[in-house]
C-alpha cells in the first residue's frame, strides 16, 4: 500500500454560527485507499466533508491535496485538482432532467464537450440502471435513482479523490452493494481514494482499506476496518 | 399651541395652509400651482399688507384623498391656520367636511369638477368650473369650424362624467352630435387601442376630458396613431409639459378668461414678475393660487384694519360683505356658492403657446 | 378593420410588455427574488435613454447608457439588498418588501432629477403610416415586434446552448447543491440580473417613444410582467414571451367589447383565473402543491 | 395504546387489486395485502418498487386508478388524507415534513388536535392531552428540547420528533416510511425499542425499510414489492429465504 | 396639538386593525395577501351604504359590513386554496386590481372614482361619535377587541393548526386537518375583522373614495405587518404607529426644501423599508434570525 497522502486535513476546527461542529480534527486520506469514516448522528462528519470540499470555511487549520496547502479555496478550485463530492441528502435537481444534471456537472468541471458523451457511456457502465431513466426529471425519481444520479454526477468528473456522504440513505440493499462493488473495482482498477462517510457500517467496511471513528466533533478512533468488525469495540464507540 | 392663537391684531406672523400634491403622480401640479402662491406671499410681504408676515405651510397631499385629511388636520390642529389651499377634486372634497367642521376656509384653485360648487360655506372656489368651460367651447366651435361629429375621451370619474353630461345637452342643443364615448381609467398609459377606436368612428373633432400625464399621453397617443381631427380639451391641459409637447400644435382649449394684458395694476404686476422669476408665460393655475393667496391678504388685511381676528369665521363674512375683488385677470365677483365667476377663453396652441380666439363672458 | 387594427396594436403592446416579463420571469424563475423593482429598472433604463437622447449624443450611445444602467442597477441591486437579505434566510416576502422600496425610491429621485411630469422621447418612428385603408401601423410597432423575435431568439439560443440556462434552472432547484457541484451560485444570479436587466432596455427606450414616461410607470410595467410571468409559467421563457403577447392582445382586443377602464381589469381577471384553473401558466412546471 | 388485548388474526386493511401508474410508470401494480392488527408488517423492495406510493395510496394523497381498499370492514376509497387519519390511519414522509416553524411541543398538540375547533375542553381531557405529549416526549427523548423549533433539532432528534407526532394520537395503523433510514446504531436501537414496546401496547404498523437489521429485527411479516407488484406477503423466513427474492433485494445469487 | 395627536391614534388603531388582521393570515396561515385593501373597502363602502340608506347604528353597520367582507372573502379563499407562496401573491394581486375596477365603476353604492361624502357619523346606541376625543375611544377599543380575538384564536389549536397548514400542509392533512375549511375559515374571520376597520375609517373621515382601497394600501398594510415583525403579536401595531408617523415626523424637518419633501418623504420610506428588510429580516419586534441553526 502506497502511503502518499492526497488529501488531509490538519487541526480542523469549524462549525456553523460561532459553535464549532468538528474541533481539531486530523484526518489523511491515502492514495489509493478506501477510508471509511464513521459516527453517530452529529458528529461532524458532513461538516469535515464540507470543510475538505471547500464549501464550509474551517475557523482554523489546514486542508491539503497532494501535499498542497488549498485551505480556503472554493469548491470549483479544489474540485479541479480531482476531488468530488457526492453530498449529503438528494444530490439532484428536481426539475432537471438526468442528462441535464450529467451535463451541467460535467460543465461546472470544465470537461470538453466531444468528451462527455464518452464519460456518460462509462457512467452508465458502472451504474447501468440510470440509463432507464436518462430523460426523466430527477424530481419523479425514487430516492435510490436520485442517489445513484448524485452518485453517477461525481464520477463524470473522473476524480482521483471521491467523498461520498451517505451514498447508502434510502439505498435497498442490493442497490447499495450493486454500487459499491462496480465503486470498489473502479478505485483498485483507476487508482482512485475514496473517502466515504456510512450509517450502514457493515456493508461499508467491507470496502474500506482503514476507518476512522468521529464522535461529538473529536477524532476517537483510526484503524483497521478488521478490527471494528464484529467487534464490540464498535458499539463502544458509538 | 393654542396659547399663540390668543395674540390680537397686533404684528402677528401670519400663517396659511396648502395641500398640494407635492409627490406622486401629479406632483407636477404641485410646483405649478406653487409658483403662483409663492409670488403671491413675495408680493404681500412686499407691500407689507399684513401686520406681519405671510407665510405658507405645504403639506403633501399626494393628490389623494387621505394623505390629504392626515394635512388637514395638521393644519388645522397644529399650525392653526384659518386658511387652507386645496387642489384635486378628492382632496377637496374629502378636506371639506374637516373645513366646515372646524371653520377654516378651503379654497380650490385647480380642480373644476362641478361638484366642487357644493361642499358647503368654507368651501370656496376661485376658478370657473368645468361645465362653462364646455359650455363656452362647443358652441364656438360648431359655428366657426363647422363641427359636428364630436368623439369624446373622458377620465371616469366625477369630474369626466361630468363633461359627458355637459357635452351631450351642449351639443345637442348647438345642433352638435356625440357619436362616440369612450372612458378611460386613470391609470391608464396605453391609448393606441383607443386611437383605432377614434379613428374608426370617424369624427370631426375628439374631446379629451383628463389630467395629469394622462392627457399629455392621450394627446401624443393620438397624434402618433394618425387621428389628425381637431383635438378639443379644457383648462387643465395647459400646463408646461403639454404646451411643450410638439403634438399639442393646433389643438383647441378653453381656458378662465384671464387677460394678461390687461392694465390694471395686480394683474400687470402678476405678469411681469412671473415672467421674470420663472422665466415663462403664467398660466391660469398660477393665476389662481396666486389669486386665492392674495384673496386671504385682502380679507386678512380687512379684517386687522377692523381689529377683529382673522379666523375662518370672519374670513367667510367678510368675503360676502365684500364680494368683489381686485384679482389677476381684473375685476371679479364671487357667486352665492362660494365660486369665481370667470369669463371663459377659447385658445388654440401654437409654437407651445396659447393664443386666444374667443372670449365668451357668462356674466355679462 | 378595427379588430385587425386593435390586432397590431396589441402585438406591439405584446411584444414590449413579454420583454419586461421575460426578465423578470428569469430573475425570479432562477432566483426565487421577487424582483419587484425591474420596474425600476425599467425607468432607469428609458430616463437614461431619454436624457442621452435629448442632451444630443444620439441614438447609439443612449442605447449604451440605457443597457449599462439598467445592468448596473440590477447588479447592485443583487448585490447590496437580495444577498444581504437571502443571506439571512430572508422569506421571499422580506425581499419583495425591500425591493417594493427600492422601487419607490427609485420613482422619486428619478422625479427629483428629471421631473415628475411626462416626458417623451421624440422620433419619427412613432408615426403611423396608414397601410390600408384605415390601417395605421407605426414603425415603432415593427420594431417592438422585431426586437420581441430578436431578443428572444437570442435568449433562446443562449439557454439551449449554452450552459447558463441549466445553470439558472439548477439554481431555481438548490442553490446548495449548485455549490456542491462547483458552480458559484452569487455568479449565476448576478448572470440572472445581468440578463434580465437588459432585457428590459428595448421596451423601456421604445416605450418612451410610444407613451411617453413619467417616473411612477415602474409600478405599472411591473404589474404586467409579474402578470405575465405568472400566466405564462415561472421560469419558463417560451410561456412568458406567449402570455405577454396574449395579455397584449387581451387588452387591445377587449376594447371591442368593453370600456377601457375594464381593460386592465380583463387583464387581471385572465390571471386570477389562471391561478385557480391552471396554476403551473400556460407552460410551466406543476406548481399547485 | 389501543388495548392491550389485540387479536393479531384481525384483518385491519384489506387491500385488493389496486393499481396506479405516473405515465407508462406502473408505480403500483395490481397489489393484494392485508394488513394484520397488532402485528409488524415491513414493505421491503427495491428503489422505486412502489411502497411510498401505496402509502400514498392508502391515505387518499394520491388516487388510484383501480382497486379497493376497506379499513375495519368499510371500504375507503375516496378518502382525503384527513378523513383517513381522523379515521385512525397515520402516516409519517420519508422527508419528514415536520412543522418546522413551531416547537416541538407544539408540533406533538397540533398532530393530536385533528379537528383545530378551538371549543373550550373540559379538565379531564385537557390532561389526557397534556399527558399524551409528556408520553411522545418522553419515549423518544426530545423532553428537553420541548421548546426548541423542529428546523434547529439535529438529524436524529428530527426522526425521533417525526415518530413522536404518530406516537401521541390514538391511530390504530401506523405507516412509517424509512423512519430509521440515516439514524447511527445507537439511535435506531432505541427507535426499535419504541416500537416494539407501542406494538405491545396494541398500535398496528406497517413499515418501509431497507436497513437488513431493522428489517430483521422487528418484522412480523414481510410484504415484498418489485416494480409494483407484491411478490410476496408471508412470515419474514420465508421471504427472506426465497432465493428469488434475495437475488431481487440482497443480489445472492441462487 | 391634541386634535392632532388623537387623529394619529385614530388612524393607526384602524391600521393596526387591518395590519393585524392581516398578520393572521400571512403570520400564522402562510396566506400572503396583496388584496388586503379590497375587504377593507367592502367593509368601509357596505358600512356606509347601510349607514345613509337604513340606520347608522353600529349594531347595524358592523354585522352587515362583516358579512359582505366574509362573504367576499371566499373569492380570495379560492386560490388559497389551490396555491401557495408566489402564486398567490399573484392571485391577490388580480383580486387587488379587479375590485379597484369594480370599486370605480359601480357608482351607484361607492360613487365611483368620486366617492362618498357626508358619511354620517358612528351610532353607538344613539350616541353619535364623531369628534376627535370620542372616536379614539371607539377606535382603541375595536382595535382591542380584534387584538383579542386575534389572540384567543392564535393560541389555541385553531392557531396551531394555522401553523402547521402554513409549514407543511400535507403533513398537517396526514394529521387530519381539513386544510381547505380551516384555510377558507381562516380568510373569512381575517376579513370579516378587516370589514370593521372599514366601518371605522369611513365615518370617522367622513369621506371615501376608491384610492383608500388601492394596491398602495394593500402594500402599506403588508410593510406595517412585515416591518413590525410577521407572526407577532406587537409587530403589526408597532408597523403600523411607523409607517403613519413616518410622513409626518419628516415633514418637521424643517431644513428640507418644501418642494422636495414629498419626495424626500417617500425616498425615506422606501430606504427605510428595504434597510429594515436588510438588516432586521424578521421586523422590528421579530428576532434576528440566525443563519444556519440546525440541519435542514
Ligand atoms: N447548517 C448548519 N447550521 C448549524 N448547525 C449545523 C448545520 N449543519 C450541521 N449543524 C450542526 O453541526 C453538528 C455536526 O453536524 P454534521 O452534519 O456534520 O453531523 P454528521 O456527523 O454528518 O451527522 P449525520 O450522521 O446525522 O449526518 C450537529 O450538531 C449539527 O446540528
Ligand atoms: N409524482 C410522481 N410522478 C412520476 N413518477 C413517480 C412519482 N412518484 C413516484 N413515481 C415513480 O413511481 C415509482 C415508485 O416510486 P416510489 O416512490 O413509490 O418508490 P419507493 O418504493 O418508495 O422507492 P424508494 O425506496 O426509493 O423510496 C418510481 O419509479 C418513481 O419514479
Ligand atoms: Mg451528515
Ligand atoms: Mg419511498
Amino acid at each position: 500500500m502506497s502511503s502518499s497522502v492526497v488529501l488531509a486535513a490538519k487541526n480542523i476546527t469549524a462549525g456553523y454560527g460561532g459553535h464549532p461542529a468538528i474541533s481539531d480534527i486530523t484526518v489523511e486520506l491515502r492514495a489509493n485507499e478506501v477510508l471509511t469514516l464513521i459516527g453517530h448522528n452529529g458528529a461532524g462528519k458532513s461538516t469535515l466533508l464540507k470543510c475538505l470540499f471547500g464549501l464550509l470555511e474551517s475557523e482554523s487549520g489546514i486542508v491539503a491535496v497532494d501535499g498542497e496547502d488549498v485551505t480556503g479555496q472554493n469548491a470549483r478550485q479544489i474540485s479541479d485538482r480531482g476531488v468530488a463530492l457526492v453530498p449529503e441528502g438528494r444530490g439532484i435537481f428536481p426539475s432537471l432532467p438526468v442528462r441535464d444534471i450529467f451535463s451541467l456537472g460535467m460543465h461546472a468541471s470544465g470537461v470538453p464537450k466531444k468528451e462527455q458523451a464518452d464519460r456518460i457511456g462509462w457512467v452508465l457502465e458502472i451504474l447501468p440502471a440510470i440509463s432507464e431513466f436518462m430523460n426523466r426529471p430527477a424530481g419523479n425519481l425514487s430516492g435510490g435513482q436520485q442517489q445513484m444520479v448524485s452518485i453517477g454526477r461525481a464520477l463524470l468528473n473522473r476524480p482521483r479523490i471521491l467523498l461520498m456522504d451517505e451514498p447508502s440513505i434510502g439505498l435497498a440493499p442490493k442497490l447499495f452493494q450493486d454500487l459499491l462493488a462496480p465503486i470498489r473495482a473502479l478505485q483498485q482498477r483507476e487508482k482512485l481514494s475514496i473517502l466515504l462517510v456510512e450509517q450502514n457500517v457493515r456493508e461499508a467496511l467491507k470496502i474500506s482499506d482503514r476507518a476512522v471513528v468521529m464522535k461529538s466533533g473529536s477524532m476517537i478512533w483510526e484503524g483497521e476496518p478488521a478490527e471494528l468488525e464484529d467487534n464490540e469495540r464498535l458499539m463502544e464507540l458509538y | 399651541m393654542s396659547i399663540l392663537s390668543f395674540g390680537t391684531a397686533a404684528a402677528e406672523d401670519h400663517t396659511i395652509g396648502a395641500l398640494f400634491p407635492l409627490s406622486g403622480p401629479n406632483a407636477t401640479y404641485g410646483d405649478v400651482f406653487m409658483s403662483g402662491s409663492d409670488l403671491a406671499v413675495e408680493h404681500i410681504n412686499a407691500d407689507k399688507m399684513l401686520s406681519g408676515p405671510l407665510s405658507i405651510a405645504y403639506e403633501d397631499s399626494q393628490g389623494l384623498p387621505q394623505p390629504a385629511v392626515v394635512g388637514m388636520t395638521k393644519l388645522v390642529n397644529v399650525t392653526n391656520v384659518p386658511y387652507v389651499l386645496s387642489a384635486f377634486t378628492g382632496v377637496s372634497k374629502a378636506i371639506s367636511t374637516l373645513g366646515n367642521r372646524n371653520e377654516v376656509v378651503a379654497v380650490n384653485g385647480g380642480g373644476v369638477g362641478p361638484d366642487l360648487a357644493a361642499l358647503g360655506e368654507y368651501f370656496w372656489n376661485v376658478i370657473p368650473l368645468v361645465n362653462l368651460e364646455v359650455r363656452a367651447v362647443m358652441p364656438y366651435l360648431i359655428k366657426e369650424q363647422g363641427i359636428k361629429r364630436v368623439v369624446l375621451i373622458y377620465i371616469d370619474d366625477p369630474f369626466g362624467n361630468s363633461i359627458l353630461d355637459e357635452l351631450e345637452s351642449t351639443l345637442e342643443s348647438a345642433g352638435g352630435e356625440l357619436i362616440e364615448t369612450m372612458s378611460v381609467p386613470t391609470t391608464a398609459q396605453q391609448f393606441s387601442g383607443i386611437a383605432a377606436k377614434v379613428r374608426a368612428a370617424k369624427p370631426d373633432a375628439v374631446y379629451i376630458a383628463s389630467y395629469g400625464a394622462q392627457q399629455i399621453q392621450i394627446v401624443k397617443q393620438l397624434r402618433d396613431n394618425g387621428v389628425d381631427q381637431q383635438l378639443i380639451t379644457y383648462s387643465g391641459y395647459l400646463v408646461p409639459d403639454a404646451l411643450a409637447l410638439p403634438e399639442s400644435e393646433g389643438i383647441i382649449a378653453t381656458g378662465q378668461g384671464v387677460n394678461y394684458n390687461s392694465e390694471d395694476p395686480v394683474t400687470k404686476r402678476f405678469v411681469a414678475d412671473y415672467t421674470a422669476k420663472y422665466n415663462r408665460a403664467p398660466t391660469a393655475y398660477n393665476v389662481n393660487y396666486y389669486n386665492a393667496t392674495y384673496l386671504f391678504a385682502l380679507l386678512a388685511q380687512a379684517l386687522e384694519a377692523e381689529g377683529k381676528e382673522v379666523t375662518g369665521a370672519n374670513l367667510l363674512a367678510k368675503r360676502k360683505e365684500i364680494g368683489t375683488f381686485d384679482l389677476v385677470g381684473g375685476n371679479v365677483s364671487f357667486q352665492e356658492n362660494g365660486t369665481l365667476l370667470f369669463p371663459i377663453q377659447v385658445k388654440t396652441i401654437k409654437n407651445g403657446k396659447t393664443e386666444v380666439l374667443d372670449t365668451i363672458d357668462f356674466g355679462k | 378593420m378595427l379588430a385587425l387594427q386593435l390586432t397590431i396594436t396589441g402585438l406591439q403592446t405584446g411584444a414590449l410588455y413579454a420583454l419586461t416579463a421575460v426578465g423578470f420571469s428569469l430573475i425570479f424563475g432562477s432566483t426565487r427574488i421577487f424582483h419587484f423593482a425591474h420596474g425600476a429598472t425599467f425607468i432607469i433604463a428609458a430616463y437614461l435613454f431619454y436624457f442621452v437622447n435629448v442632451s444630443g449624443y444620439g441614438v447609439v450611445l443612449g442605447i449604451a447608457a440605457a443597457t449599462a444602467g439598467a445592468i448596473a442597477f440590477g447588479l447592485l441591486l443583487n448585490r447590496f439588498v437580495y444577498v444581504p437579505i437571502q443571506r439571512d434566510e430572508g422569506s421571499f416576502f422580506t425581499v419583495f418588501v425591500a425591493s417594493f422600496g427600492i422601487g419607490i425610491v427609485i420613482q422619486n429621485i428619478v422625479g427629483m432629477i428629471f421631473g415628475r411630469g411626462f416626458v417623451t422621447v421624440q422620433t419619427p418612428l412613432s408615426f403611423s403610416v396608414e397601410l390600408m385603408d384605415g390601417l395605421y401601423v407605426s414603425p415603432l410597432a415593427w420594431i417592438s415586434m422585431l426586437c420581441a423575435v430578436v431578443f428572444f431568439g437570442i435568449l433562446w439560443c443562449f439557454l439551449r446552448y449554452s450552459n447558463l440556462g441549466l445553470s439558472l434552472r439548477a439554481l431555481a432547484d438548490n442553490p446548495e447543491l449548485v455549490k456542491a457541484f462547483g458552480l458559484n451560485p452569487r455568479y449565476i444570479s448576478a448572470c440572472a440580473f445581468t440578463i434580465g436587466s437588459i432585457l428590459v432596455v428595448p421596451a423601456a427606450i421604445i416605450s418612451g417613444a410610444t407613451s411617453g414616461l413619467n417616473p411612477a410607470m415602474g409600478h405599472h410595467v411591473m404589474l404586467i410582467s409579474l402578470a405575465a410571468t405568472i400566466v405564462g409559467g415561472i421560469g419558463s421563457v417560451a410561456g412568458t414571451l406567449l402570455a405577454g403577447l396574449a395579455l397584449g392582445l387581451a387588452e387591445s382586443l377587449a376594447l371591442l367589447y368593453v370600456d377601457s377602464q375594464w381593460t386592465e381589469a380583463v387583464t387581471f381577471a385572465i390571471l386570477f383565473l389562471f391561478i385557480i384553473v391552471r396554476p403551473s401558466g400556460l407552460l410551466g412546471r406543476s406548481a399547485a402543491h | 395504546m389501543v388495548s392491550s388485548q389485540v387479536d393479531t388474526q384481525e384483518v385491519l386493511m384489506e387491500i385488493r387489486n389496486v393499481d396506479r401508474a405516473f405515465g407508462g410508470v406502473k408505480a403500483v401494480d395490481n397489489v393484494s395485502m392485508d394488513l394484520r392488527a397488532g402485528i409488524i408488517t415491513t414493505l421491503v423492495g427495491p428503489n422505486g418498487a412502489g411502497k411510498t406510493t401505496l402509502f400514498n395510496l392508502i391515505t387518499g394523497e394520491l388516487s388510484k386508478d383501480s382497486g379497493t381498499i376497506k379499513w375495519l370492514g368499510q371500504p375507503i376509497n375516496r378518502i382525503k388524507p384527513f378523513q383517513a387519519a381522523r379515521a385512525g390511519i397515520l402516516r409519517t414522509f420519508q422527508d419528514l415534513r415536520l412543522f418546522n416553524e413551531m416547537s416541538v411541543e407544539d408540533n406533538i398538540l397540533t398532530s393530536i388536535e385533528a379537528n383545530s375547533v378551538p371549543l373550550p375542553m373540559a379538565k379531564s381531557q385537557r390532561k389526557a392531552r397534556r399527558e399524551k405529549v409528556e408520553y411522545a416526549l418522553s419515549r423518544t427523548g426530545l423532553i428537553d428540547k420541548r421548546h426548541i423549533r423542529a428546523k434547529d433539532l439535529a438529524y436524529a432528534e428530527r426522526k425521533f420528533l417525526s415518530m413522536a407526532r404518530v406516537m401521541a394520537t390514538d391511530a390504530r395503523l401506523w405507516l412509517l416510511d424509512e423512519p430509521a433510514s440515516g439514524l447511527d446504531p445507537n439511535s435506531y436501537e432505541k427507535f426499535l425499542e419504541i416500537l416494539r414496546e407501542e406494538v405491545k401496547q396494541g398500535v398496528t404498523v406497517c413499515i418501509i425499510e431497507h436497513n437488513l437489521d431493522i428489517v430483521i429485527g422487528i418484522s412480523d411479516r414481510i410484504a415484498f414489492l418489485d416494480r409494483g407488484k407484491l411478490l410476496a406477503d408471508d412470515e419474514p423466513q420465508t421471504v427472506l429465504n426465497d432465493p428469488d427474492l434475495r437475488a431481487i433485494y440482497f443480489g445472492e445469487r441462487t | 396639538m391634541e386634535a392632532y395627536l388623537l387623529n394619529l391614534v385614530i388612524l393607526i388603531s384602524i391600521y393596526s386593525i387591518l395590519a393585524s388582521t392581516l398578520n393572521f393570515i400571512m403570520g400564522y396561515a402562510g396566506i400572503y395577501s396583496l388584496a388586503h385593501a379590497v375587504f377593507f373597502g367592502v367593509g368601509a363602502y357596505a358600512g356606509t351604504f347601510v349607514a345613509t340608506h337604513f340606520s347608522a347604528s353600529i349594531f347595524f353597520t358592523l354585522p352587515a359590513a362583516m358579512i359582505a367582507g366574509a362573504v367576499l372573502s371566499l373569492i380570495l379563499a379560492l386560490p388559497a386554496l389551490r396555491v401557495r407562496g408566489e402564486y398567490f401573491v399573484a392571485a391577490s394581486l388580480g383580486l387587488q386590481v379587479l375590485a379597484v375596477t369594480i370599486f370605480s365603476e359601480w357608482k351607484s353604492v361607492t360613487g365611483g372614482i368620486g366617492g362618498l361624502i357626508g358619511i354620517p357619523p358612528l351610532d353607538i346606541a344613539g350616541f353619535e361619535v364623531f369628534k376627535p376625543n370620542q372616536f379614539v375611544f371607539v377606535t382603541v377599543v375595536g382595535l382591542i377587541i380584534v387584538l383579542f380575538i386575534i389572540n384567543r384564536l392564535v393560541h389555541s389549536s385553531f392557531g396551531r393548526s394555522l401553523r402547521a397548514i402554513r409549514d407543511s400542509e400535507s403533513a398537517a392533512a396526514a394529521f387530519g386537518k381539513n386544510v381547505p375549511l380551516i384555510k377558507t375559515i381562516s380568510v373569512v374571520i381575517s376579513s370579516a375583522l378587516t370589514a370593521v376597520a372599514g366601518v371605522m375609517y369611513a365615518s370617522y373621515l367622513s369621506f371615501i373614495n376608491v384610492e383608500s382601497f388601492t394596491l398602495d394600501t394593500s402594500v402599506l398594510i403588508m410593510a406595517m405587518v412585515i416591518i413590525g415583525g410577521t407572526g407577532t403579536q406587537a409587530g403589526p401595531i408597532i408597523g403600523a404607529a411607523l409607517l403613519l408617523l413616518l410622513p409626518s415626523l419628516i415633514s418637521y424637518l424643517d431644513f428640507l426644501p418644501q418642494t422636495e419633501i414629498g419626495s424626500i418623504q417617500q425616498i425615506i420610506y422606501g430606504l427605510g423599508m428595504a434597510l429594515l428588510m436588510i438588516y432586521r429580516p424578521g421586523g422590528i419586534v421579530g428576532l434576528k434570525k440566525q443563519s444556519g441553526g440546525g440541519k435542514k
